[in-house]
């Protein structure tokens, strides 16, 4: 019998609820604290854990590397690509009011932000994950004693 | 002078700062000294709470003492439990930069705006013109999050490059599964230098000293193009 | 010049400050992308590192020729109007050094094709060109910015991705990752101390855009001590970054075990783009004729430069190592710049900026052989330059002329300013820098010297056998090495252009703290 | 007007008996004799104390938003602070730190099974 089985079965009920958490922090972070970098550390936290538990080889296999490697510059790419969608419809770079130039209520501003953030969001998760998988995977894996 | 709850409270985070700050300091065990930072970051969170910097509080304990802590563990177990004592003389140096900039620092205080001062350039100037300004312009509740996104979004732009090239980084440094660069630059032409480098083996022992053994592949023979 | 700004598009003159950062970072994230396995990838990636050095190139020139033309550039990020928002702001000052810095980029770029291809392990070679896109991105965006605070987050772009740069010499020589290590130490240290400057600047006028921290220090005034402190910690964190002398002890290790391209691309911009910074906050956002900035400028920045050119000198005859010798050597040019600069006269700063420009191009030149010398020979020590003359003509020469220029040869550009800088200290009335000026003048003879004299008065190496036969480093390395080495020599011929714009640029030191900020538009 | 008086007097109730665990909890690590013991107050400061006070803020906080939030503070602790006790204590057993123990054994589960096996 595998020795961690009560931290397997929590981690198993905690890491949804972790990643959940993590996408609460950036949709609500418009109206409270949090936004992209509190939500991707959480969000890559939530992956670290399942990497802990159940070993870097489970973890390589439900988020590879190679999408680690996309992720971090798709979220660059992202939020530059927002600065220069604004600067397609006539505004400066990051000018988010051309999104939405009529709105009364800064629509245009909202959906910037919004995408903006889903960048951030995308390089710090992945960011993070990249530097956790370079460390873990030097070591074999991680032994009892370790701990 | 008016003694409030608050303030015997950051006086109290402050010296656990303090403590703490000097364990890590005196510590031996890495160990140790990675819990304890993990420590001192969660104690900042509370003290950042306490001076109303709910976001800096929040990503301080999501970053200093969730993954951070992770990661030092994972970077500590590439290399010793131990740190080697520091002879006292090499000790010296750091010390007087420390005591220097402490006491420049100190020597400012007594010009510099009152704690929570309305009237304070920070606080009057912009930052009042922010708080104005989101509620005409962005229609956010939060403000930080309209600065950080929108009025000084070119500022989280370089942010987020900057943690892309932290990645980028540990990429080019470790490679994400871990195999970190075997292979060996050589000149194009004939090498015809006498010492090119000191012999391997003795840079690696002062450099890293993995305690896991692990199974290192020759280095691949180069396939290179003539030019 | 201006015919340069004709031939570009409207839109990119209107957007081309932000357009010359944002095109890098972009382009780096799109090099970064590509997939590693593939050989041909590589190919992609420098030609599309090349082509968005070019395409800033271009930019570069427009604005240049527009801040000529009309005056200073500013572009509103997010279009807010700074204080609010992030301005850019370029003005004579700035935009020679973004115009260097792009046009090394392209020069280093087009040598780094073959030098990568035997420096760097096949499948990392993308995204090492993207770690250089960024750096070059960060450097453009330290020089363009006009918030003080956008500043230290482009240092940080550009600090963070040069540690990366110089670890990678790692497959070369083992010794790249402590020196990296130092380098990320120090660096970061100097990036706190500089932030902490920053802070104490915004609680003394609650803004961080530069023209209006200027404006608001001026009703401050030079009495408060907070400051006072945050000059400390600017000048300080900047001088780390710089290589001022006491605080260079990073550079030689950096210089020496980085890839060769990376090594040139630094030596000749980042300590460049650091210095303008000294310059922009002391010069510009600082007022110099507050007393404790101009003893500051006097005693302590021209001592620094003073003892550095001396120290540093000396230190460059005793080293083995072809690049150690070329690292020390900068640091000790950084003491002249400084030198210049601490005179905070009108000469003084204009052979301050002038010798920053020429040494640019020297220092670029100068590493770029060496570089070649390893590419071709794998040569990193002194002892083994001998016969290069013989081996690799071109090459030697090309380092021969960079060489003299360094020692400041008449008809070179190194000359050209040390003559300024002479100049300048003789009507400042400091004889005794003038005799330092020639004292370490000659100790540059000597150990440029000594690299010239093995190649070209020692015979070439056996091997087995026979001497070592011609090798000529390749024409894409040669062609760059070719344009610094002779750009040295012509503007040493005629340094009219060059000059020009030095003394535009000490023509906006000397106007002191730029002020003209918009009043804010809410309701103060 | 009554309904107030109940809700302050239970949210008391829940406050005091939090603090009480928390209290004794602290106790605990100070006086017990060694790791695993004092791993068992700290765990009770942790989960009952710490839970208990929730509760107690939760009923003062009424049917709110507020007190949503902190019955999913109280769920995650309940699963957490004893999956964390766990962790620890299992990993010092792990390492082969041995409990300090008085006059009375207890008896090893592999020798009582050994021991059955031998009367039958």
């Amino acid at each position: 019998m595998n020795p961690h089985v009560i931290l397997r079965v929590v981690a198993k009920m905690l890491i949804p609820l972790i990643a959940l958490f993590a996408f609460y922090v950036q949709f609500h972070g418009d109206f409270g604290p949090g936004g992209g970098f509190q939500a991707g550390v959480i969000f890559a936290s939530s992956i670290i854990l399942y990497a802990l538990i159940f070993g870097m080889a489970a973890a390589k296999k439900a988020m590879p590397p190679s999408w680690v490697r996309i992720g971090m510059s798709l979220g660059v790419l992202l939020y530059g690509g927002t600065g220069v969608a604004t600067w397609l419809l006539g505004g400066n770079f990051l000018d988010y009011t051309r999104f939405a130039p009529e709105s009364t209520h800064a629509a245009g501003q909202h959906w910037g932000i919004f995408s903006v953030e889903l960048g951030v969001l995308c390089t710090v998760a992945c960011a993070m994950l990249a530097i956790f998988y370079a460390f873990g995977s030097r070591v074999q894996d991680l032994s009892d004693e370790d701990w | 002078m008016h003694l409030s709850p608050v303030l015997f409270l950051n006086i109290g985070l402050m010296a656990m700062l303090i403590v703490v700050a000097i364990a890590v300091v005196r510590m031996r065990s890495l160990f140790a000294i990675v819990m304890l930072q993990g420590v001192y970051s969660l104690l900042s969170a509370v003290w950042f709470v306490s001076l109303d910097a709910v976001d800096v509080a929040f990503t301080e304990a999501a970053v200093g003492a969730g993954v951070s802590t992770v990661l030092m563990l994972g970077a500590m177990l590439l290399t010793d439990r131990d740190v080697k004592p520091i002879a006292t003389k090499q000790k010296l140096g750091p010390l007087l930069v420390v005591i220097v900039t402490g006491v420049a620092m100190f020597y400012a205080i007594g010009d510099m705006p009152a704690y929570g001062d309305g009237m304070s350039p920070a606080n009057a100037y912009i930052g009042a013109e922010y708080i104005e300004a989101t509620k005409r312009e962005i229609f956010l509740p939060n403000v930080v999050t309209a600065v950080l996104a929108s009025y000084r979004g070119y500022d989280t732009f370089g942010e987020t490059v900057v943690i892309f090239m932290a990645g980028l980084g540990v990429l080019l440094l470790l490679g994400l599964n871990g195999n970190a660069g075997q292979w060996r630059a050589k000149p194009n032409g004939r090498n015809i230098a006498k010492n090119v480098t000191p012999p391997r083996k003795h840079i690696e022992e002062a450099e890293e000293k993995p305690k896991v053994k692990k199974t290192r592949k020759a280095a691949k023979p180069r396939v290179r193009k003539k030019s | 010049m201006s015919s340069i700004s004709h031939i570009l598009p409207s839109w990119v003159l209107t957007h081309g400050p932000a357009l010359l950062v944002v095109l890098p970072l972009l382009m780096a994230v799109l090099v970064a992308l590509l997939p590693s396995k593939n050989t041909g990838a590589e190919k992609i990636a420098w030609m599309a590192v090349l082509s968005t050095a070019i395409i800033c190139a271009f930019i570069a020139f427009g604005i240049l020729g527009q801040v000529v033309s009309h005056g200073p550039v500013k572009y509103a990020m997010g279009g807010w109007e700074p204080p609010i928002g992030i301005g850019y702001y370029i003005d004579a000052l700035s935009a020679p050094i973004l115009l260097l810095i792009t046009l090394i980029a392209v020069l280093c770029t087009l040598y780094a094709l073959p030098s990568v291809v035997a420096e760097i392990e096949p499948k990392k070679r993308s995204p090492f060109y993207a770690a250089f896109l960024v750096s070059f991105a960060g450097l453009l965006g330290m020089v363009a910015t006009g918030d003080a605070f956008n500043v230290f987050v482009f240092l940080e772009v550009s600090s963070l991705s040069t540690y990366v740069l110089v670890a990678m010499g790692a497959s070369r020589d083992r010794r790249a990752l402590t020196s990296a290590y130092k380098y990320l130490m120090m660096g970061s240290i100097g990036a706190t101390f500089f932030v902490i400057g920053i802070g104490f600047l915004y609680m003394q006028t609650g803004t961080l855009n530069m023209m209006d921290i200027a404006r608001i220090l001026q009703d401050v005034g030079p009495d408060s001590r907070v400051v006072k402190l945050a000059f400390v910690f600017i000048v300080v964190g900047l001088g780390l970054k710089l290589a001022m002398f006491p605080l260079h002890t990073w550079l030689p290790g950096a210089y020496a075990y980085a890839p060769s391209f990376v090594t040139a691309f630094l030596a000749a911009t980042a300590t460049k783009a650091a210095l303008y910074l000294l310059l922009r906050f002391g010069f510009t956002v600082f007022d110099p004729s507050w007393t404790f900035i101009s003893k500051f400028f006097m005693y302590l920045l021209a001592g620094a430069g003073i003892l550095g050119m001396l120290i540093a000198s000396l230190q460059a005859i005793f080293q083995n190592d072809i690049r150690r010798v070329l690292a020390f050597s900068s640091v000790a040019q950084v003491g002249y710049m400084l030198l210049g600069i601490g005179m905070t006269t009108t000469l003084g700063l204009t052979a301050g900026y002038l010798h920053m420009l020429n040494h640019a191009m020297m220092k670029g030149a100068l590493f770029l052989a060496v570089g070649a010398f390893w590419y071709r020979f794998g040569i990193t020590q002194v002892s083994d330059m001998r016969g290069l003359g013989k081996t690799m003509p071109l090459t030697m020469a090309g380092f021969t002329i960079a060489g003299l220029s360094l020692i400041g040869v008449p008809g070179t550009a190194g000359f050209v300013s040390k003559l300024a800088l002479v100049r300048a200290a003789a009507e400042n009335g400091w004889w005794w820098a003038v005799g330092v000026i020639v004292v370490t003048s000659i100790l540059a003879i000597i150990y440029i010297g000594r690299l010239i004299e093995q190649a070209y008065f020692q015979p070439a190496p056996k091997q087995g056998a026979a001497t070592v036969a011609k090798n000529e480093a390749p024409m894409i390395m040669l062609i760059p090495l070719w344009i610094l080495a002779l750009s040295a020599l012509v503007f040493g011929i005629d340094a009219e252009w060059t000059t020009g714009l030095a003394e535009a640029a000490a023509h906006v030191l000397e106007g002191g703290p730029i002020l003209n900020t918009p009043p804010l538009s809410g309701g103060h | 007007m009554t309904l107030e008086i109940i809700q302050l007097v239970v949210s008391g109730a829940f406050l005091i008996s939090g603090v009480f665990f928390v209290l004794a909890g602290a106790v605990g690590v100070l006086r017990l004799p060694d790791f695993y013991t004092r791993m068992h107050a700290a765990g009770m400061t942790d989960t009952l104390g710490a839970e208990f006070i929730i509760f107690g803020l939760m009923v003062q906080a009424g049917f709110t938003q507020t007190s949503l939030k902190l019955f999913l503070i109280a769920f995650l602790l309940f699963l957490t602070s004893p999956t964390a006790s766990h962790a620890v204590a299992d990993a010092a057993h792990h390492a082969g730190l041995k409990p300090l123990l008085g006059k009375f054994r207890a008896p090893n589960p592999a020798e009582v099974k050994a021991n059955k096996v031998e009367k039958h």
